[in-house]
C-alpha cells in the first residue's frame, strides 16, 4: 500500500525550497502529506467554528421548555415539495397512552411546515451584535413545531440546539485547560530538569502526590467546596482550573525525562563545550529535539481533558444544569428509562467520539511530522 | 596483484520515494585486498556510508541494492554474489560478523546502554561461532584485551555509559572482530573522538590489520585519516567513485578535478599562516537532483564545455588507477 | 542501590503524609459537617432527628473541635491501625470498606493485565509495521478506545445487560452469590462477572499505552545501536526485540504505577454507572454525606496503594534501566 | 369512647374513594385520558380488626420447630391474653417464605422502619383518616383534653419473651426522657404550650400521659408519626430518643443510674465506644443491635450497616389472623443493599424484589409495565394526599439580600411567582400526568382541605396577570433578555432556587420552571446541591427559595415542617421564624407579616382545640398559606413517592391501593404481616 506520507529526500522540483526550508516549513510540509491529519484538523477547525457560531445553527432556544414536545425522536426533513425544492417537516401530534404511560407521537401529513434558511428566532450575540437570526428555521409554525434534527429531550428541549451550546462549552474548557497545563508542565518539567537538587525533588513529589490521588474524590470535594452562589460561567472556569491542575504532570514528567536523557546525549555536550549558555542549549539543541514528544503528549492531553469534564458532568460532579456541556447531556442518559424510551439521546456521544478522534489523528500527525529524525 | 577479497562492481543503491528515485549509489565499483586498507573518500551525502550498508545488506527501507555485482571470497573459499542474496536471509546474516563487520561513527550511540558490553560482545560469537557461554566470555575478554582495554575481565560486565569515548570505540572494534572477519567496514571510526585518542584508534586499527591480514574499508571524509592509514583510495561523488588507485599514486598526482579540489583542502603545516583553506566552489547537489553529464561538472574549474555537461565520463585507467574525467580523455 | 531503595522509601512515607492531609482538607473543604447531611438523609427519608439529637450526634463525634485536632485524632488511631468509625455507617471503617477495597483492586488489577497485554505487543507492532494495514487498524481502534469515555461504554454495557439478561449483570455477584459468604463458588462467581467491567475500564488505558510505546519504539529504531545490532547479523526479530523494544519499555515502566489511580478513578465511575460493589461508589456516598473518617480512609487507602505501586515501578524502573542502577551503585 | 366516635366523623367521608377518583380525573384531564383505564389505581383497603379472639392459636414451622426442641414456649404463652387479631384482606394465609426488597444504605432506615411500625402505640386504617388501636387495645382522653389513657394488652412480651408492661413506660419517661444526658430539653410533643407533660403508670396495663393544659390533638400525636407516637423502631434509632416506651430490662445494662458512670464507660470503652453515651445509641437502635428485644413483626439478625440488612419473625408478636394463625405469615425478610435508585429500579423491573414501593421512579412507569411479566410482579400506583410533591418553599426571614429579600416577603410578588407556573406541563412532563396540579393544600377529601376553590386559588397558570402584579410593584424596568431589573442597583433580579436532585427529579423540574419565569420576567437561577449542603443553607438561613415535598401536611398539625416555619431542624420556610415560633419567642427572628404572625397563632392554639374545630383551624391555616403563597404548590397527590408498588404476583393478601401518608407509615397500615406468599 502507498505511504500516507514519508520522510525522505524530496523531489528535485522541490530541492531547492527544501534545501533553504525551515524546520517549521519541512514540519509543515510534511504534515500535509499525513491525510488522515489534514482531515482531522479541518474537522476540529469545523467543529470550532460550530461551537462559536453555535446560537446561530440552533434551531430552538436551547433552554425552551415544552411538555408538548417531551421525548420527540428524530424527525426527517422532506426536501422536495410538489415538483420543487422546498424542504419541510410534517406537523405532529401527540398524546400519552394512559395504558402504558408512553408518549407517542402521529405524523400529521396534512399540515406541512416548512423550512427557511436565515430564519428568525430567539436572540443571542455573537461577536458582541445582538441578533434573532439562525442557518435554519420554521416558517408557519406552530408552539410545538420544530425541526427535531436529533429529537427532543424529556422537557421537550431540541437535541440539536443543545448540542450546538454544548459544544462550545466542552471544547473551550478543554482549549484552555490544555494551555494551562501546558505551561504549568514544561515550566515545572524543564525548571525541575534543568537545576535538579531540591527543586526537583520538590517538583517530583508534587508530581507525585497529584498523580497518586485518585482524581474523582479530588473532584468532588473541590466541586463541593464550590460556593453554590457563583455562576455558571465562575464555576465553569474553576472547573477548568481544577481539570489543568491535575493534568499538567504528565507534561511536566515527559519534559523532563526528555532533558535528562538529552543532557546525556553526545550533541549537548558538543554544544556545551562549545561554550553555548544555557539557555541556548535547551531552547536551541534540546526543546527541538522534542517537540515531537510534547506534542504527542498534548494530543493526547487534550482530548483527555474533554473526555474528564464529560465525565464529571456526568457524574453530577462537574458543570450541572441548567449549564449545557456534552457531560450534562450525557447525564440525562444515565438512566433505564432514557435507554429504553429515548436511545436518541446518546447520539451525543457521537461529536463526543468523533471531536476526540480527531484530536488524536492530528496530534498523532504533528508528531510524525515535526519529528526531528524526518 | 591477489585477487581482492571483496570486489564490488556497478554497485546501484536506490530509494524509491514520492519525490522520485535517489540514486545514493549509483555504478560503483571499487575493490577490497587481504591486509590492506581501501579508503573511500567524499564530501558527506555522497553515498560512502549506503555504499557500506549495501555491501553488509542492511540498507533501509524504501533502500534497496537494485544493480551490480558484490563479489565476496569468503573463509571457505568460494565466491558470493552478496547482491543477490535477500537482505534478511540467514545466508547473508552468516556474512554479517564472521565475514564482514561494521565499527560505527558514534560510539555511544551504536551500544545499547540496556546491556553490558560483555553481553553485547558474546552474543554475536555465540550466535556465529556456536559457543558455550563461558567460552564466549573468555573470547570476548581476550578480544577486549587484543584491543587494548584496561582489565577487561572487570570491564566486560560494565555499561558503556561507563566508559570513555576512546574506550567505547575500542570495545566497539572488539565487538565487530568477534567472529574474526576478514573485512572490517570502519565508518567514520574516529570522527566523534578527539586527536589523540583518534591516533590511538588508528593505531589499533593498523595493529590489527598486520596482525590478522584483516581488510579495511575506511571511510572518511578526511583526506589527511586517508593519508595516514590507507593504501588504497576511491573518491566518491555523487554515489560513485570518480578516481579510484593506490594512495600514493592519487596524493602524487591526483587525475580528478574533484580530488584535486579535496587535497587542497587539506591543511598542511607548509601552508602560509592566516591564509583561508581553499574550498570547493558551490554545494553538493541532491543525489536525486544529479546533473547531467559528468556530475561534477556545475562545480569543476576545468570543465571542457558540452562534452562534460552531457556524456558520462566512462571509468579510464591502466592497472590499480582508474579515474573518470574527459580531461583523460575517453571523450567521445 | 540500598541508599536509592532507602530513599524511594522515605519519599514515599512523605507522598503518603502529605495525601493523608490532602485528604483529610478535601473532605473538610464542604461547607457543613456529616450532622447536617445526616439531618438532610433523615428529612428526604420521611424521618427527623431532633436537634437535641443533632448536637449530642456533634459532640459525640467531635465535629466541635478544630481542624487540627480531628485531623491528630484521625492519624493517631490509623498509627494503631484504627481509621475510625464510619459515622453514616456507624461501624468501624475497616469493616465498611471491606471486600470493596480488594474488588477496586481486583477490578483496577484486572483492567491493568488486560491494559498490559494488549498494550505491548499491539504498540511493538504498530511501531515496526508502521502504516501497515494492521498499524492502521490497532491505531484506529485505540483511538476509539481513547474517544469513547468509559463511562459511556458501561452504560450500553448496562443497557444491553438489561435488555438481555436482567439487571443484576451489572453488579459484580449474581443475586445468589451476593447474600451468601465468600466461597469457591462465589469467587468462580466473581470470575464470570468481572471481565466485562474489567475490559470497559481498560480500554482507554491500553489505548493510551499503546501509543505511548508506538512513538517511544518509532524513535528508537532509528537508532545507530540497532544498525550495529543488525550488522552482527542477528535475526531482526530478535534485534527489535532485544535492543529498540528494551529501550522503549522504559517510560512504558514509569507509566505503569500512575495507570493505577487513573484506572481506580475511571472504575469509580463505571462502579456507579453498573452499580459495581467496589470503594467507587462507596466514597461518592461518604463525601457527599461527608462522613469524614471513612471517605478519608478510602482516599488515603487508595493513595498509599498507588504510592506502593510508584514505588514498585521505580524499582522495575531500576531494573530496566541500567544507567540508574550504575548510578544508584 | 367519644373521641373514637367524633374520629369516625370523617373516615367515613374517606372509605369510600370516589371523591378521590374524581380528583384522578381531573388529574389526567389535560392528556384527553383517565388513567382509572389503566387499572393500576384500586381502593383503599387493609385487613381489619376482628373482635373476636380465636379459641387456639398456631404459630409458623419454623418456630413449632424450636418449641419442640424446648427453645421456646408454646405459642399460646407467647401470645398477649388479648392479642391483636386481624382479619386478612382475601384470605388465611400460609407461612414461611422470605421477602426480598432493596435498600441503599443505612440513611434508609426507614425502609425498615415502616415495615415494623406495627411497634406504634396507635395506627390508622386503610384510608389513614382513622385512629385504631395497635400495641395499645385502647385509650381514652378525659373531657378537658388533660390525660390521656392507653390500655396495654395483658401478657404482652418483647421479641426476647420479656413482659411488656408499663413499666417499660415508666423506664422511658424516668431514665431515658427525663435524663438531661440523654434529652437535653423536653420535647415539644410532650409539652404543650411549653408545659412539660408526665407519664404514669397507672397499673401493670395501663399508663397515663398528664398535662397541665388542654392538649385534645395528643390522640392524634399518638397515633402520628410523631417523637412521642412514632414508635421505637424510627423513635430510637438514629438517635432519637421519643417513642414513649423502651424495653428497661435490657437497657438498664447501659445505664450509669444502674451501676455508675465509670462502669459503664468502661463497658462503652471495651466494647469499642468512647462513652457510655454512644454505646447506648448504639444499643437501643434496632437497625443495629440484633440483641435490642422490639415488638414489630420482625426483628434485626443482620444489621442495617451491612450489605444484606436481614430481619426474621418476631416468636412473640402480638397479632394472630382470624383463624389463630400467629401473625406475620413471613419468615424473612431480607434488603440487599443497591449500590444507587438506578440500581434498586432495575433489580425491583428484574423481579428480584418482591414487593418494593420505596425508590422506584415514577419517570420509569412505562418500562416497569413493559417488564410486568418478566419481573413476575404486578404494579399498583398509590395516590398520597399532600398537595405538592414539589413545593416551592420561600425563606420568609431570608435577609443576606435587603432587595431579594424585601420581594421574597412581598405577597404579591409571590403570587406572581405562583401565577408565572404552568402546573399541566410540570404534571405531563414529570408526573407522566399522574399528578394534580394546583396549590400547597391536601386533598379535598382531607379533612383539613380548605374546600375546592383553594386548589386553584393564585395558582393557575396566567403570566399576563403575573405581568402586571410585578409592573405594579414596580418592577417595570427589564434587560436586553427581557428580565425585570432591581430595584436598588438596576442589575438583574435574580432569584436563587437551591433544589436538591433528592427523591424528586427538583433541579429539571425547577429548569421548566425557571423557563416559564422567563415569561414574567423573573430570571430564576437554579442551583442543583448536595441534600447536605441544601438543608445547612437552610438551617444557616442562608437560601432565597428551596424546593422539597409537602409530605405529611395532609394532617398539618403531626408534621408542619413542610407548610409552617415552625421547626428549627427542617425550616424551609424560614429558620429565624421557626426558632423564633419554637422557643416562645426567646430565639429568632418574630415574623413582620401580620398574616403569618396569625397563621403561627392559629397553629398554637389548635393542640388545645378539639377535633373538628382543630380542623377548621388547620382550614383556616391553609387558607392564609395559599392566599400569601408562602409555599407555592405545583403538582401532587400523585404515586411520586412511595406511590408504585411492584408487587411479586406470589403474594397474597395485598390491597388494591395502599394509603400514601407520612402518618400512614406506608405500608404498615396494608399491614404487611399478613402478606403471604401463594402456593
Amino acid at each position: 500500500m502507498r505511504l500516507p506520507f514519508t520522510r525522505r529526500k524530496p523531489a528535485p522540483s522541490k530541492a531547492e525550497r527544501y534545501a533553504t526550508a525551515t524546520q517549521l516549513q519541512l514540519t509543515w510540509w510534511r504534515f500535509c502529506r499525513h491525510r488522515l491529519a489534514v482531515v482531522s484538523l479541518i474537522v476540529l477547525l469545523l467543529a470550532y467554528t460550530a461551537a462559536i457560531m453555535a446560537d446561530f445553527l440552533a434551531t430552538t432556544d436551547p433552554h425552551q421548555t415544552n411538555a408538548a414536545t417531551s421525548y420527540i425522536e428524530p424527525q426527517a426533513i422532506h426536501w422536495f415539495d410538489n415538483g420543487g425544492f422546498h424542504p419541510f417537516v410534517y406537523g405532529l401530534k401527540g398524546a400519552r397512552d394512559m395504558r402504558t404511560f408512553k408518549l407517542s407521537y402521529k405524523v400529521d401529513t396534512s399540515r406541512k411546515v416548512y423550512l427557511d434558511l436565515f430564519a428568525h428566532n430567539y436572540d443571542y450575540s455573537l461577536f458582541g451584535f445582538r441578533t434573532d437570526i439562525h442557518l435554519f428555521g420554521l416558517r408557519n409554525a406552530n408552539r410545538n413545531d420544530g425541526i427535531y434534527i436529533l429529537g427532543t429531550d424529556q422537557l421537550g428541549r431540541d437535541l440539536w440546539s443543545r448540542l450546538a451550546v454544548a459544544t462550545r462549552v466542552s471544547l473551550f474548557i478543554g482549549l484552555v485547560g490544555v494551555s494551562i497545563s501546558l505551561f504549568l508542565g514544561v515550566i515545572l518539567g524543564g525548571v525541575s530538569a534543568i537545576y535538579g537538587g531540591w527543586i526537583d525533588i520538590l517538583v517530583q513529589r508534587m508530581i507525585e502526590v497529584v498523580r497518586s490521588m485518585p482524581t474523582i474524590p479530588l473532584w468532588l470535594g473541590l466541586s463541593a467546596a464550590m460556593p453554590s452562589s457563583w455562576s455558571v460561567t465562575q464555576v465553569y472556569l474553576a472547573i477548568t482550573i481544577i481539570i489543568s491542575l491535575l493534568s499538567w504532570t504528565d507534561l511536566a514528567r515527559t519534559v523532563r525525562g526528555k532533558f535528562l536523557s538529552l543532557r546525556e546525549e553526545d550533541f549537548v555536550l558538543a554544544a556545551e563545550l562549545a561554550g553555548a549558555s544555557q539557555a541556548r542549549i535547551i531552547f536551541f539543541h534540546m526543546l527541538p529535539s522534542f517537540t515531537s514528544h510534547i506534542i504527542a503528549a498534548v494530543s493526547l492531553a487534550l482530548p483527555a481533558m474533554i473526555i474528564s469534564e464529560t465525565s464529571l458532568s456526568f457524574l453530577g460532579l462537574g458543570l450541572r444544569p441548567p449549564a449545557i456541556s456534552w457531560g450534562v447531556l450525557l447525564q440525562d442518559a444515565q438512566n433505564v428509562q432514557t435507554l429504553v424510551l429515548a436511545p436518541w439521546l446518546l447520539t451525543v456521544a457521537v461529536p463526543v467520539i468523533i471531536v476526540i478522534l480527531a484530536f488524536n489523528f492530528l496530534g498523532d500527525g504533528l508528531r510524525d511530522a515535526a519529528d526531528p529524525y524526518g | 596483484m591477489a585477487e581482492p577479497l571483496l570486489s564490488v562492481r556497478g554497485l546501484r543503491t536506490h530509494f524509491e520515494t514520492p519525490e522520485g528515485t535517489i540514486r545514493a549509489v549509483d555504478d560503483l565499483d571499487f575493490d577490497v585486498f587481504e591486509g590492506r586498507t581501501l579508503g573511500v573518500v567524499g564530501e558527506s551525502g555522497c553515498g560512502k556510508s549506503v555504499a557500506a550498508r549495501s555491501v553488509l545488506g542492511i540498507v533501509e527501507k524504501p533502500g534497496r541494492v537494485v544493480g551490480g555485482r558484490i563479489l565476496l571470497r569468503t573463509h571457505a573459499g568460494d565466491t558470493l554474489d552478496l547482491a543477490a542474496l535477500p537482505q534478511d536471509s540467514a545466508a547473508y546474516r552468516a556474512i554479517r560478523g564472521p565475514e564482514i563487520a561494521l565499527v560505527f561513527q558514534e560510539p555511544m550511540a551504536s551500544f545499547s546502554q540496556y546491556y553490558t558490553i560483555g553481553n553485547q560482545i558474546t552474543e554475536a560469537i555465540r550466535l556465529h561461532l556456536r559457543l558455550s557461554r563461558s567460552a564466549a566470555r573468555a573470547r570476548a575478554i581476550e578480544l577486549l584485551d587484543m584491543v587494548g582495554v584496561p582489565q577487561p575481565s572487570r570491564r566486560i560486565d560494565e555499561y558503556p555509559f561507563q566508559l570513555s569515548g576512546g574506550l567505547r570505540q575500542r570495545v566497539m572494534i572488539a565487538m565487530a572482530l568477534a567472529c574474526d572477519p576478514r573485512i572490517l567496514i570502519a565508518d567514520e571510526p574516529t570522527t566523534a573522538l578527539d586527536v589523540t585518542t583518534q591516533a590511538q584508534i588508528l593505531d589499533l586499527l593498523r595493529e590489527l590489520q598486520a596482525k590478522r591480514g584483516l581488510a579495511i574499508i575506511l571511510i572518511t571524509h578526511d583526506m589527511g585519516v586517508i593519508a595516514e592509514m590507507a593504501h588504497d583510495v576511491a573518491v566518491m561523488y555523487l554515489g560513485r567513485a570518480v578516481e579510484t588507485g593506490p594512495v600514493a599514486d592519487i596524493f602524487a598526482a591526483p587525475a580528478h578535478p574533484y580530488t584535486r579540489a579535496l587535497l587542497r583542502s587539506i591543511p598542511t603545516v607548509l601552508a602560509k599562516p592566516r591564509t583561508h583553506l581553499p574550498t570547493i566552489a558551490g554545494s553538493i547537489p541532491m543525489p536525486s537532483a544529479r546533473p547531467a553529464g559528468c556530475a561534477f561538472s556545475p562545480r569543476c574549474s576545468e570543465v571542457l564545455g558540452d562534452v562534460c555537461r552531457q556524456t558520462e565520463p566512462p571509468a579510464i585507467g591502466e592497472g590499480a588507477r582508474s579515474v573518470r574525467c574527459f580531461l583523460h580523455g575517453g571523450a567521445p | 542501590m540500598i541508599t536509592f531503595v532507602v530513599r524511594r522509601l522515605l519519599l514515599a512515607i512523605v507522598t503518603t503524609w502529605l495525601i493523608s492531609v490532602l485528604s483529610f482538607a478535601i473532605i473538610q473543604l464542604p461547607p457543613g459537617d456529616f450532622v447536617d447531611t445526616y439531618i438532610a438523609q433523615m428529612a428526604a427519608s420521611g424521618s427527623s432527628v431532633s436537634a437535641q439529637a443533632a448536637e449530642a450526634m456533634r459532640k459525640m463525634y467531635g465535629l466541635d473541635r478544630p481542624f487540627y485536632v480531628q485531623y491528630g485524632k484521625w492519624v493517631g488511631r490509623i498509627v494503631h491501625g484504627d481509621f475510625g468509625e464510619s459515622m453514616e455507617w456507624r461501624r468501624p471503617v475497616l469493616e465498611v470498606i471491606g471486600d470493596r477495597l480488594w474488588l477496586t483492586v481486583l477490578l483496577a488489577f484486572a483492567a491493568l493485565i488486560i491494559t498490559w497485554g494488549l498494550a505491548l505487543p499491539i504498540g511493538i507492532y504498530s511501531a515496526v509495521r508502521q502504516y501497515s494495514i494492521g498499524d492502521y487498524l490497532f491505531t484506529l481502534v485505540g483511538f476509539v478506545g481513547i474517544a469513547v469515555p468509559n463511562f459511556l461504554l458501561a452504560l450500553v454495557l448496562m443497557y444491553f445487560s438489561f435488555r438481555w439478561f436482567g439487571a443484576s449483570v451489572g453488579g459484580l455477584f449474581s443475586a445468589k452469590y451476593s447474600l451468601l459468604p465468600w466461597s469457591w463458588g462465589k469467587v468462580w462467581d466473581l470470575m464470570k462477572h468481572l471481565p466485562l467491567p474489567a475490559v470497559v475500564l481498560a480500554l482507554g488505558g491500553t489505548a493510551q499505552l499503546v501509543r505511548i510505546m508506538r512513538a517511544n519504539l518509532l524513535d528508537e529504531l532509528r537508532r545507530p545501536y540497532v544498525v550495529t545490532a543488525r550488522a552482527k547479523g542477528l535475526t531482526e526479530t530478535r534485534v527489535v526485540l532485544k535492543y529498540p523494544v528494551r529501550a522503549a519499555l522504559n517510560p512504558f515502566a514509569s507509566n505503569i504505577a500512575y495507570l493505577f489511580p487513573f484506572l481506580v478513578s475511571g472504575s469509580v465511575i463505571i462502579s456507579i454507572v453498573l452499580g459495581l460493589p467496589t470503594v467507587g461508589p462507596l466514597l461518592v456516598e461518604a463525601l457527599i454525606s461527608q462522613d469524614m473518617f471513612l471517605a478519608g480512609s478510602i482516599v488515603l487507602l487508595l493513595g498509599v496503594l498507588t504510592v506502593i505501586g510508584t514505588f514498585i515501578s521505580d524499582l522495575v524502573l531500576m531494573w530496566v534501566d541500567p544507567r540508574l542502577r550504575q548510578g544508584m551503585g | 369512647m367519644t373521641t373514637r366516635r367524633q374520629v369516625l366523623g370523617y373516615a367515613s367521608a374517606l372509605a369510600a374513594t370516589a371523591p378521590a377518583g374524581e380528583a384522578l380525573a381531573q388529574a389526567v384531564s389535560s392528556s384527553h385520558s383517565n388513567f382509572a383505564q389503566s387499572g393500576l389505581v384500586g381502593h383503599l383497603e387493609s385487613a381489619t380488626e376482628a373482635t373476636a379472639i380465636p379459641a387456639s392459636f398456631k404459630e409458623a414451622p419454623m418456630l413449632a420447630e424450636l418449641v419442640k426442641q424446648g427453645k421456646l414456649p408454646p405459642v399460646h404463652e407467647r401470645l398477649p391474653v388479648e392479642p391483636l387479631v386481624l382479619k386478612p384482606l382475601d384470605a388465611i394465609g400460609r407461612y414461611g417464605g422470605t421477602w426480598r426488597r432493596g435498600f441503599i444504605g443505612p440513611s434508609d432506615g426507614e425502609n425498615g422502619n415502616r415495615i415494623n411500625a406495627s411497634d406504634k402505640l396507635l395506627l390508622w386504617d386503610a384510608t389513614g383518616s382513622k385512629i385504631i388501636p395497635n400495641v395499645a387495645k385502647g385509650w381514652d382522653m378525659s373531657k378537658d383534653g388533660k390525660t390521656f389513657t392507653l390500655f396495654l394488652r395483658k401478657g404482652m412480651k418483647w421479641s426476647d419473651g420479656h413482659p411488656y408492661t408499663a413499666d417499660d413506660f415508666a423506664f422511658w419517661y424516668e431514665d431515658i426522657y427525663s435524663n438531661r444526658d440523654i434529652v437535653p430539653t423536653p420535647i415539644p410533643d410532650m409539652s404543650p404550650q411549653a408545659k412539660p407533660g408526665r407519664l404514669v403508670k397507672i397499673d401493670e396495663t395501663t399508663v397515663q400521659f398528664q398535662f397541665d393544659v388542654p392538649y385534645y390533638l395528643f390522640l392524634d400525636m399518638m397515633a402520628g408519626d410523631t417523637l412521642i407516637g412514632g414508635g421505637q423502631s424510627v423513635q430510637q434509632s438514629i438517635g432519637n430518643c421519643g417513642g414513649a416506651y423502651s424495653p428497661g430490662h435490657y437497657l438498664k445494662q447501659f445505664l450509669p443510674k444502674y451501676s455508675s458512670e465509670a462502669a459503664v464507660n468502661k463497658l462503652a470503652r471495651e466494647q469499642g465506644y468512647d462513652n457510655w453515651g454512644r454505646l447506648l445509641a448504639f444499643k437501643k437502635d434496632w437497625e443495629l443491635n440484633p440483641e435490642l428485644p422490639t415488638l414489630g413483626g420482625w426483628h434485626t439478625v443482620k444489621p442495617i450497616n451491612t450489605p444484606t440488612w436481614t430481619m426474621v419473625r418476631n416468636p412473640y408478636f402480638y397479632m394472630v389472623d382470624t383463624a389463630g394463625n400467629q401473625l406475620p405469615y413471613i419468615d424473612n425478610i431480607v434488603m440487599t443493599l443497591a449500590e444507587s435508585l438506578e440500581v434498586v429500579n432495575l433489580r425491583a423491573m428484574a423481579g428480584e424484589y418482591d414487593m418494593q414501593e420505596r425508590h422506584i421512579d415514577l419517570q420509569k412507569l412505562p418500562i416497569i409495565l413493559d417488564n410486568r411479566d418478566r419481573g413476575n410482579y404486578d404494579v399498583h400506583l398509590d395516590l398520597a394526599y399532600n398537595g405538592a410533591d414539589t413545593a416551592i418553599q420561600i425563606n420568609l426571614s431570608y435577609k443576606d439580600d435587603p432587595e431579594i429579600a424585601k420581594w421574597l416577603h412581598t405577597a404579591d410578588f409571590r403570587r406572581a411567582l405562583s401565577l408565572g407556573i404552568d402546573r399541566d406541563q410540570m404534571n405531563q412532563t414529570f408526573w407522566l400526568g399522574l399528578g394534580t396540579p394546583g396549590s400547597a393544600v391536601p386533598a379535598e377529601v382531607m379533612p383539613q382541605n380548605p374546600g375546592k376553590e383553594w386548589r386553584t386559588k393564585w395558582s393557575t397558570h396566567d403570566p399576563a396577570q403575573a405581568n402586571k402584579m410585578l409592573d405594579a410593584l414596580g418592577l417595570t424596568k427589564k434587560d436586553a433578555d427581557g428580565y425585570r431589573l432591581r430595584t436598588d442597583n438596576g442589575k438583574r433580579l435574580v432569584l436563587q432556587v437551591e433544589a436538591v436532585a433528592a427523591m424528586l427529579d427538583y433541579p429539571r423540574q425547577m429548569e421548566m420552571v425557571a423557563q416559564q419565569w422567563r415569561k414574567i420576567g423573573i430570571y430564576g437561577d437554579v442551583k442543583q446541591m448536595e441534600r447536605g449542603l441544601a438543608f445547612q443553607r437552610i438551617a444557616a438561613n442562608q437560601d432565597q427559595i428551596n424546593v422539597w415535598t409537602n409530605g405529611g401536611t395532609e394532617l398539618m398539625y403531626l408534621f408542619p415542617r413542610h407548610c409552617l416555619p415552625v421547626d428549627p431542624t427542617e425550616a424551609h420556610l424560614g429558620v429565624e421564624i421557626a426558632k423564633w415560633y419554637s422557643s416562645g419567642g426567646k430565639q429568632g427572628m418574630a415574623p413582620t407579616d401580620p398574616e403569618l404572625k396569625r397563621a403561627l397563632e392559629l397553629f398554637r392554639s389548635a393542640a388545645g382545640q378539639q377535633e373538628d374545630e382543630r380542623n377548621k383551624t388547620a382550614q383556616e391555616i391553609w387558607k392564609i398559606i395559599v392566599d400569601q403563597q408562602y409555599s407555592i404548590g405545583t403538582v401532587g397527590q400523585s404515586p411520586a413517592q412511595f406511590g408504585v408498588r411492584l408487587v411479586s404476583r406470589k403474594l397474597g393478601n395485598i390491597p388494591s391501593r395502599a394509603c400514601i401518608a407520612q402518618h400512614c407509615r406506608t405500608p404498615e397500615t396494608s399491614r404487611p404481616e399478613t402478606w403471604f406468599f401463594k402456593a
